[in-house]
């Protein structure tokens, strides 16, 4: 029974996310060791086992199964499964954006989009004004004032603790509520780790490429926000969800690439977000970016 | 709903004890716990007991006219209930009954006895398209010591061979239904008998680990181990349904150890239940062609169930700790309109409240429903029956309509 | 009926079968003032000058503690001060475990509360760990307290030797209150239950932890233990020998 | 007197002659071969992993949110849980049928599905934490618990869940007295045996297996199995190659192969 040749889709209204779903990917990069959940992976003796892989012992010996689809790595002894697809993993020093969900006693809540909430301790924020003393009673009442359920702050991942439980903080200016802006939802994978998050885009746009797959788009100088800014910032939106939709890597180089191919072609921001524009775009940023 | 709250101590050690092939309670690992079954007195009255797992099942046949689509079969339909008392959790979830485990428990039964064909519906058919019969099969699971599902099974197939329909006589068009008492009621078609064995699986989660399977839990190995199949044979060893809903991923081979097992288990309890039937139907008081006059037999058991518990609650030893709680007996004049009530064949719990008194364990039980509850049941009981006899005459032998009418709207 | 200096005469003998409702002792009016304190145990409550039983069971009177109450036999424990009794974590909160003892409400241990335990160095237990701890506080209206500090023991909880704390292997036994208060006041049962060297804990709250050697022995004493709960002596002792021969076989 | 008996039990309500006499079934297919599977995964950007599944005419759409914080109050505090909902369309076969959210099939189906990857998924990795599975049949030609696991195994691999393997499903119908693999909705009538079984291919071990309604005694309980492991292993190639081109397709557009 070969395996079923998957012609372009006949049915429309469901079609796959990735636009170009040809067969020609899996040629290529058949050299890559791609595995799914349960192939065994071949393993000398001394290979030390670590994220994304199963070790059971069967009839012959222990064996090292995959438990997700993914790329195996090898880093010298360490065999491990790096997956493709998965919600965000939190690492200490990540820049992200969170949001509030709930206020508990002396911390804030925040949705990172990871598997578990992670907690901003009243005591790792800057209160207003800088100063500096212990947290009191007064302070753990008014709580509120600082930030309250729904809103947008960024922070910086603190540590991992045994349970799994994460700790933010906001102890540097850079950080703390935002306001004034747009958030855009990608997938973290997508969201290269790099020395500097926060990016001025040429086009006069302020980015918060949050590890965890959100980013905030704001403007850049103070004050009201005019109609021309918001439309650059709309575009920006576009062409990152552009970039997530082809799973492209996600920098401030590839944004402006996708950006400065949608004004080339003329393209207007309201119709970015249609799939075949979008697949021309990114086909086109591409090439820009294979040519310089 | 949180289950009873095991400790890891108590489930390594059951785990333990597995691997050593001695379990929990003494038993091999492929060793069932000893079947009771008692055929109550009223016509498709049946009481299983494995151990402490206790079900009790009732059949009532009823003639309905049928849908038009499917008007010559008649129907089978099996409810089954899991009482407040069996269990803590259980008494905590009585609102929403439908916790997960006892979804699969019920659609399982039905699965096995309806759709295996146990009870042809084509022969339940009186006249096509006018009168055909309606089987309902009740299940209640008084007390849950693990492994329900077997007990319910066999309490079910127990209830079916032991009812009775009255016998009819069709005439061109016109159906006559005889009344209980005029003309020998007749057993319901039951072709074969599929009978249920429920094994524990035990194993780590990985690929390849090995697992093993045990026959029988009890509650603390069902809460310590990690998934159940359940087999479903009929004495002939013919295979009639099959039911693994998830859980421990299991090996061909211990599935093929598993189906063995459940064929020969079934083949020792179509016997247990064929035994049990031989002297439910010798001793069976109303098999007797007589109008339904106040029979003395009954008294006289109630009697003989007076006299046990005497026995039972004089002055224990001072060492055994736990003396049996010697509530006053109900006064003898309440027990007198009992018995003129049980004339009229309804199944009523009183006559299983009583019956569980005289039993050999009775601390057992006692024990399980502690005091203050059996006090209530019995209470409540009195109750109720007398309300019920007082008000309405002594009917036609056929369950009285209210009492159906009633159970109909309690059903929907 | 006797008159005792206590300032109440008993209706009954104490040791005597009492059932709810029943008169046990009568208090007398309060004109004759200064007399004894009274102690009301479990199961005891006051109509007016009498003292009527709320429980059935057995009558108890202490006299040198001028103390009443009636010894029931029931499985729901209700928490007592001082009783050494068997609990199950069931979950962690903040800085205390939830502790499951066959009650009507969980109880609270704190993550201090062990022998020598500090603030760094402090046992880690995981939901489902059993403890053998000590009812610290027991009210109507609160949840009970309980903790695994011994006093006058020098210990520490690292060590292994405390009598309170952690119960690692072996398995419990459900047995009645009345029967785990019997085990604790005179351990003849314990004694006839095997001939095999076994460790056991009586929690008041009905469970005993008993680990021997190998899990089959422990399997036939837990097996022997629940018998004895409902089985009479003779019986019992009976049973007791049928089952370990068979197991040598 | 009772009616007289209906013709034998295979000839089925319209006397339809099932299997034709060189052993081609109602739609061309050999005994042993399964419908034609056609199956894309992440095909909703809104969930953390989706998966659309097509065998025959039966279609069907899983999608996978989680894992995350619990919503309801019974969390485990050292596994995650897993919940589902099977909801069927009511466009989904012929007749068109209303079906409400707490309906008897889609329930057991619901059970089904949710105990199945529970014994899968490895829970451990994911303590106080919940799986929301959502299967939604869009099309009903038989089959549907079949393709409903197929479908939400692709969304758990597409939502990146860790699984000690796959779980693939294969149904088998008696009919005519033959066992056929795969049956549809024609072949899998209410009063005929039918086998539902799912098994993790790489070790193949049996995850859930359903057997509804009596063999007759020549057919044998084992024949039947290895009729569904057959089919089973030929839907898990087609599977495994899906996710392989997708996760190549990722790779390649993301332009970052060596991580």
């Amino acid at each position: 029974m070969e395996a079923h040749k998957h012609s372009s889709a006949s049915f429309t209204i469901l079609r796959p996310k990735r636009l170009s779903d040809n067969a020609e990917p899996v040629s290529r990069l058949s050299h890559v060791p791609i595995t799914s959940p349960g192939s065994v992976i071949p393993t000398e003796d001394h290979s030390v086992r670590a994220r994304g892989t199963l070790l059971s012992c069967g009839e012959s010996g222990n064996v090292l199964t995959a438990t997700r689809a993914g790329v195996i790595s090898r880093v010298n002894k360490l065999v491990m499964v790096m997956p493709l697809r998965s919600r965000y993993i939190p690492e200490t020093g990540d820049v992200v954006v969170g949001r509030v969900v709930e206020i508990a006693n002396k911390r804030y809540k925040m949705d990172v989009n990871a598997t578990k909430h992670a907690f901003l301790l009243l005591t790792a924020i800057n209160l207003p004004g800088g100063v500096h003393r212990r947290r009191n009673q007064e302070d753990e009442l008014n709580m509120r004032q600082y930030f309250k359920e729904g809103d947008l702050v960024s922070a910086e991942v603190q540590e991992r603790r045994k349970d799994g439980s994460v700790a933010l903080h906001t102890r540097s200016l850079r950080y703390g509520k935002l306001s004034a802006g747009q958030l855009v939802t990608v997938q973290s994978e997508l969201v290269k780790r790099a020395k500097k998050h926060f990016h001025e885009l040429p086009c006069g746009v302020h980015t918060i490429l949050g590890n965890n797959g959100f980013i905030f788009l704001s403007q850049t100088r103070k004050g009201a926000i005019s109609l021309e800014m918001r439309r650059r910032i709309a575009r920006v939106a576009n062409s990152i969800l552009a970039l997530d939709s082809e799973f492209i890597a996600i920098g401030p180089d590839t944004i402006m690439d996708v950006y400065q191919t949608s004004l080339a072609n003329g393209v207007e921001v309201k119709d970015m977000c249609t799939p075949d524009v979008v697949k021309s775009i990114c086909v086109g940023a591409r090439s820009m970016r294979e040519a310089a | 709903m949180k289950e009873k709250v095991i400790s890891l101590c108590e489930k390594n050690f059951t785990i333990d004890c597995i691997k050593a092939n001695c379990r929990v309670d003494g038993r091999r690992i492929s060793e069932a716990r000893k079947a009771s079954i008692s055929l109550g007195p009223n016509w498709g009255f049946a009481e299983v007991r494995y151990d402490r797992t206790h079900a009790v099942a009732s059949t009532t046949v009823e003639a309905i006219t049928p849908t038009p689509d499917r008007g010559s079969e008649g129907s089978i339909s099996i409810s089954v209930e899991l009482s407040p008392t069996a269990s803590e959790p259980a008494a905590r979830a009585s609102l929403f009954r439908n916790t997960g485990s006892f979804i699969e428990t019920r659609n399982c039964i039905e699965s096995f006895v309806r759709d295996s064909r146990s009870v042809d519906t084509e022969a339940l058919c009186v006249l096509a398209g006018v009168k055909v019969w309606s089987v309902r099969v009740d299940v209640h699971i008084i007390n849950d010591d693990g492994n329900c599902m077997d007990a319910c099974m066999l309490a079910v197939m127990a209830s079916l061979m032991h009812a009775r329909r009255p016998d009819v006589t069709v005439t061109g068009k016109e159906v006559r239904i005889h009344a209980m008492d005029e003309r020998e009621p007749v057993p319901l078609p039951v072709h074969h008998v599929p009978l249920s064995a429920t094994f524990g699986l035990f194993g780590g989660g990985r690929p390849f680990d090995p697992d093993t399977v045990v026959l029988d839990p009890v509650k603390t190995e069902e809460l310590a181990s990690n998934g159940s199949v359940s087999f479903a044979f009929n004495s002939q060893g013919e295979v009639c349904g099959v039911y693994k809903g998830g859980g421990l991923p299991l090996h061909i081979r211990s599935f093929e150890v598993c189906s063995k097992l459940a064929a020969t288990h079934a083949v020792g309890l179509t016997a247990i239940l064929k035994a049990a039937l031989a002297d439910a139907s010798a001793e069976h008081p109303l098999s007797t062609v007589r109008p339904m006059l106040v029979d003395a037999e009954p008294v006289a058991m109630l009697a003989k169930k007076e006299s046990e518990r005497e026995k039972l609650a004089a002055p224990t030893s001072t060492w055994n700790a736990t003396p049996v709680l010697d509530t006053a007996p109900p006064d003898i004049d309440a027990m007198e309109t009992i018995t003129r009530a049980r004339a009229v064949p309804k199944n009523d719990l009183i006559d299983g409240v009583f019956e569980h008194e005289n039993e050999d364990d009775q601390n057992e039980d006692m024990k399980d429903v502690g005091p203050e509850e059996e006090n209530k049941m019995i209470v409540e009981k009195l109750i109720r029956s007398d309300s019920e006899s007082s008000t309405e005459g002594l009917e036609a032998a056929i369950v009285p309509k209210k009492q159906r009418k009633e159970r109909k709207t309690r059903r929907r | 009926m006797s008159k005792r200096p206590s300032g109440m005469e008993l209706a009954k003998q104490p040791g005597t079968i009492i059932l709810p409702g029943e008169r046990m002792a009568n208090i007398g009016d309060s004109a004759d003032a200064g007399q004894a304190v009274i102690r009301i145990g479990s199961g005891v409550t006051q109509k007016s000058s009498e003292l009527l039983a709320s429980k059935a069971g057995y009558m108890r009177y202490e006299a040198s503690r001028n103390k009443l109450w009636v010894e029931s036999n029931q499985k729901r424990y209700v928490p007592a001060l001082e009783d050494p009794i068997i609990g199950i974590v069931q979950d962690r909160f903040g800085e205390e475990y939830r502790l499951d003892i066959n009650g009507s409400d969980t109880a609270t241990l704190s993550m201090l509360a062990f022998q020598g335990a500090t603030k760094k160095n402090r046992p880690n237990l995981g939901a489902g760990a059993l403890v053998y701890c000590r009812v610290v506080r027991a009210s109507k209206n609160m949840e009970a307290e309980v903790s695994c500090i011994e006093p006058g023991s020098t210990k520490s909880w690292s060590g292994g030797e405390t009598l309170y704390g952690e119960l690692q292997g072996g398995t419990v036994v459900q047995v009645s209150l009345g029967m785990a208060r019997k085990l604790l006041r005179e351990d003849r049962v314990l004694k006839m239950v095997g001939n095999v060297p076994f460790q056991s804990a009586v929690g008041v709250n009905g469970r005993i932890w008993i680990e021997a050697g190998n899990c089959e022995h422990t399997m036939l004493l837990s097996l022997a233990l629940q018998k004895a709960d409902v089985m009479r002596a003779d019986e019992w002792q009976e049973f007791v020998k049928q089952l370990w021969s068979q197991s040598k076989k | 007197m009772a009616p007289p008996p209906k013709r034998g039990r295979g000839g089925g309500a319209r006397g339809l002659e099932y299997i034709s006499l060189d052993g081609l079934r109602v739609d061309g297919r050999l005994h042993t071969e399964v419908r034609k599977i056609r199956c894309s995964l992440g095909t909703l950007s809104r969930a953390d992993g989706s998966a659309y599944y097509e065998q025959g005419n039966t279609r069907v759409l899983a999608a996978v949110y989680g894992p995350r914080e619990p919503t309801g109050r019974d969390f485990e505090h050292d596994k995650a849980i897993v919940k589902c909902e099977f909801s069927t369309a009511m466009f989904a076969s012929t007749a068109r049928r209303r079906t409400w959210k707490g309906d008897r099939k889609s329930t057991a189906a619901a059970i089904v599905v949710q105990r199945l990857f529970e014994g899968v998924i490895l829970l451990a990795e994911y303590p106080r934490c919940q799986i929301d599975i959502y299967v939604q049949v869009l099309q009903n030609d038989g089959g549907t618990l079949v393709a409903a696991v197929n479908a939400a195994c692709l969304a758990l691999i597409n939502a990146g869940v860790a699984m000690s393997d796959y779980v693939v499903a294969c149904s088998v119908g008696y009919v005519d007295n033959t066992f056929v693999a795969d049956p549809n909705s024609l072949e899998s009538g209410s009063d005929r045996p039918e086998l539902t079984l799912a098994i993790t291919p790489h070790s193949g071990k049996i995850c859930s297996c359903q057997l509804v309604s009596k063999l007759a005694d020549d057919a044998s309980f084992e024949s039947a199995m290895q009729y569904a492991t057959a089919g089973a292993k030929q839907i898990f190639q087609v599977l495994e190659y899906e996710v392989k081109k997708y996760s190549l397709g990722l790779l390649d557009s993301r332009g970052m192969v060596a991580l």
